[in-house]
């Protein structure tokens, strides 16, 4: 699951909309008038080319791919066929092709937005209130911690263990499968709450070994990448976790 | 009983945009113990006087052309440097300022902005692709926090922007982007007539394999 | 080639009085890696130019009779707030600082306190009303935090009292809370004897109909 959630992915476009967009601003076509057969060529040539290029292709740029086929082989029917099967479409669901069109009509509105938004950024950037905009020095100066290995913290862990297994002899265990991605993102917001939380705090109330796991992992995680920091004033003291400096 | 100074003397002084509610409040007096008799003759100050004081303030400021102005931020007032000083005071704070946002992260950005609360599935439904790594540092840069749980099946946790969000981009309040009705009310007609398409979401099945180059 | 505007921009955004010679080595540009070229016409500002140009502005603040003063302290300059103002800003820190918790976010709290950790759903079955928007403040306020999953149908969030909480209102720890021992025998007492109150559990969650956007 860390694995998925971390893969790289292709940069140039944003995404298989992005990819769409671009193509029809390419080829100068009307949004609701896509020629599906020849943007559908381009972006399998596109698909290719990242190949080529030994480029990850993340699974929504395949199942993009699926849906232009699928409206393509659609529009290749016969005209009496193609009458049926809008019928049907009107029944059951969306024609393919409109509910594309209408994806890729707001995808382009929020993208327009998100230009906006870049711009604002940068104007922003040029202006300053006073001090700065840090904080005025309030003298409750934080004491240095020292920075600590992965050792400690998985002396922490076990630790964290053990008194699960205790806890665990007198609860019921619940089978439960905790995800990474959920713990990620509670601690990231209990430290974008409080600033700093104590290691053992994180575990504190875990209800089973599969959610310290999971915390755990999460931990690591984060501070593989950079966002959080363990440290510890003293060795084998408590150990304490803070969000990395921006 | 002129408040023009006072609100320029707190304006001046605050660390955060003030609301003229708060700036009602430091007239009023509300919270304090022993409240100070020299302060007591402004307790009926108008938020419409306040608001008219700020609006000399800014007046002000731009006729003596000083290097700061009265901007509106976050439902706030703060006066802040003009932008033609940005590169003197980069050079003199020696910041750092947080990194610009990527594309992507502006994008998913836009779409909490109008769409909130929302989830984490809604907004891939709308950019076609994972939003889990983006997402992440939006709520770790603080732009984005969660605010609830939908009503949906498995509880999904709903997320929304902040106050620093408004900061970072120097809006005044939500209304304060880009068509922001008609891009609101384009969701609620969805809404009402036809379900919610589930495209991106859940990609039916293992991407099939692709058929090898483009075929007439 | 006018200084003025800048050198009050510098003392306007700085974050600690500055001396003729620190803001000529703003000008100089000094420690710059990749010096902006639009900024590179002053290199030659001397110190007594400088010096003159704040002069200057000592001189408009007092003519417009501006709220705020250029100050000299410790060898620099720096615009400070006038001293006339001071009882006004003491009351605007007051303002600043967080309001008081409604009572309805003390109950809240209260039940947390006592029974933690406890989701949403237990808090308002001992409420009797949906604890959405007091939640969200307390979570603001870093009075709570979320600890963990229940381990019933659907994992609901489970929510704590924080290290803050007890330093908001000066507790030692949670043992500190008055007759929390008599209320955990009560409930210990209520499990054993009687089934468990159906209420707590149960309601299945009506789908939480969130409060659109923020709270303030």
């Amino acid at each position: 699951m860390v694995e998925n959630d971390y893969k790289v992915r292709l940069e140039i476009f944003e995404g298989p909309l992005d990819l769409l967009l671009y193509l029809i601003k390419k080829t100068e076509v009307d949004i609701y008038d896509i020629p599906i057969e020849k943007v559908t060529k381009q972006y399998l040539e596109y698909l290719q080319l990242m190949r080529m290029l030994n480029l990850d292709i993340a699974g929504e740029f395949l199942v993009m791919a699926a849906t232009l086929m699928l409206i393509k082989s659609r529009m290749l029917l016969p005209a009496e066929e193609r009458a049926e099967q809008q019928a049907r479409d009107e029944t059951e669901e969306e024609e393919p092709r409109w509910a594309l069109i209408r994806q890729l009509v707001e995808y382009k509105k929020f993208k327009d937005v998100a230009a906006h938004l870049g711009k604002r950024e940068l104007m922003q950037e040029q202006v300053f209130p006073r001090h700065g905009g840090g904080e005025i020095e309030t003298g409750s100066a934080e004491l240095p911690l020292g920075d600590i290995s992965i050792f400690d913290l998985i002396n922490a862990f076990n630790e964290t263990l053990k008194r699960a297994a205790r806890r665990e002899n007198l609860r019921e265990i619940f089978e439960e499968t905790f995800s990474v991605s959920d713990k990620l993102e509670e601690i990231l917001w209990t430290l974008s709450e409080k600033g700093a939380v104590r290691f053992h705090d994180l575990f504190a109330h875990a209800a089973s070994r599969g959610e310290i796991v999971a915390t755990f992992l999460a931990l690591l995680e984060l501070i593989r990448l950079k966002q959080i920091r363990a440290r510890q004033r003293v060795h084998f003291g408590e150990i304490e976790i803070v969000k990395a400096a921006a | 009983m002129n408040i023009k100074p006072i609100i320029e003397a707190l304006l001046f002084a605050a660390r955060k945009p003030l609301s003229p509610k708060e700036l009602r409040a430091v007239f009023t007096g509300g919270g304090d113990e022993k409240p100070d008799p020299a302060l007591a003759g402004y307790k009926r100050v108008k938020e419409a006087e306040i608001a008219g004081a700020i609006e000399e303030l800014k007046v002000d400021y731009i006729n003596d052309d000083r290097s700061f102005m009265v901007a509106e931020v976050a439902g706030g007032f703060q006066i802040v440097s003009k932008p033609d000083f940005g590169p003197w005071l980069k050079r003199l704070l020696n910041v750092d300022r947080p990194q610009r946002l990527s594309p992507s992260a502006l994008e998913t950005l836009a779409i909490i902005a109008y769409r909130q609360p929302i989830t984490r599935n809604e907004m891939e439904a709308v950019r076609g692709v994972n939003v889990d790594g983006v997402l992440r540092t939006l709520l770790e840069r603080g732009l984005v926090k969660i605010t609830g749980r939908s009503g949906l099946p498995g509880k999904p946790i709903q997320y929304g922007t902040t106050q620093a969000f408004l900061e970072h981009f120097g809006l005044r309040d939500l209304e304060d982007l880009p068509a922001i009705e008609e891009l609101r009310r384009l969701e609620a007609k969805k809404q009402q007539a036809v379900p919610p398409p589930a495209p991106a979401a859940e990609p039916p099945a293992p991407p099939t394999p692709l058929p090898s180059g483009g075929n007439p």
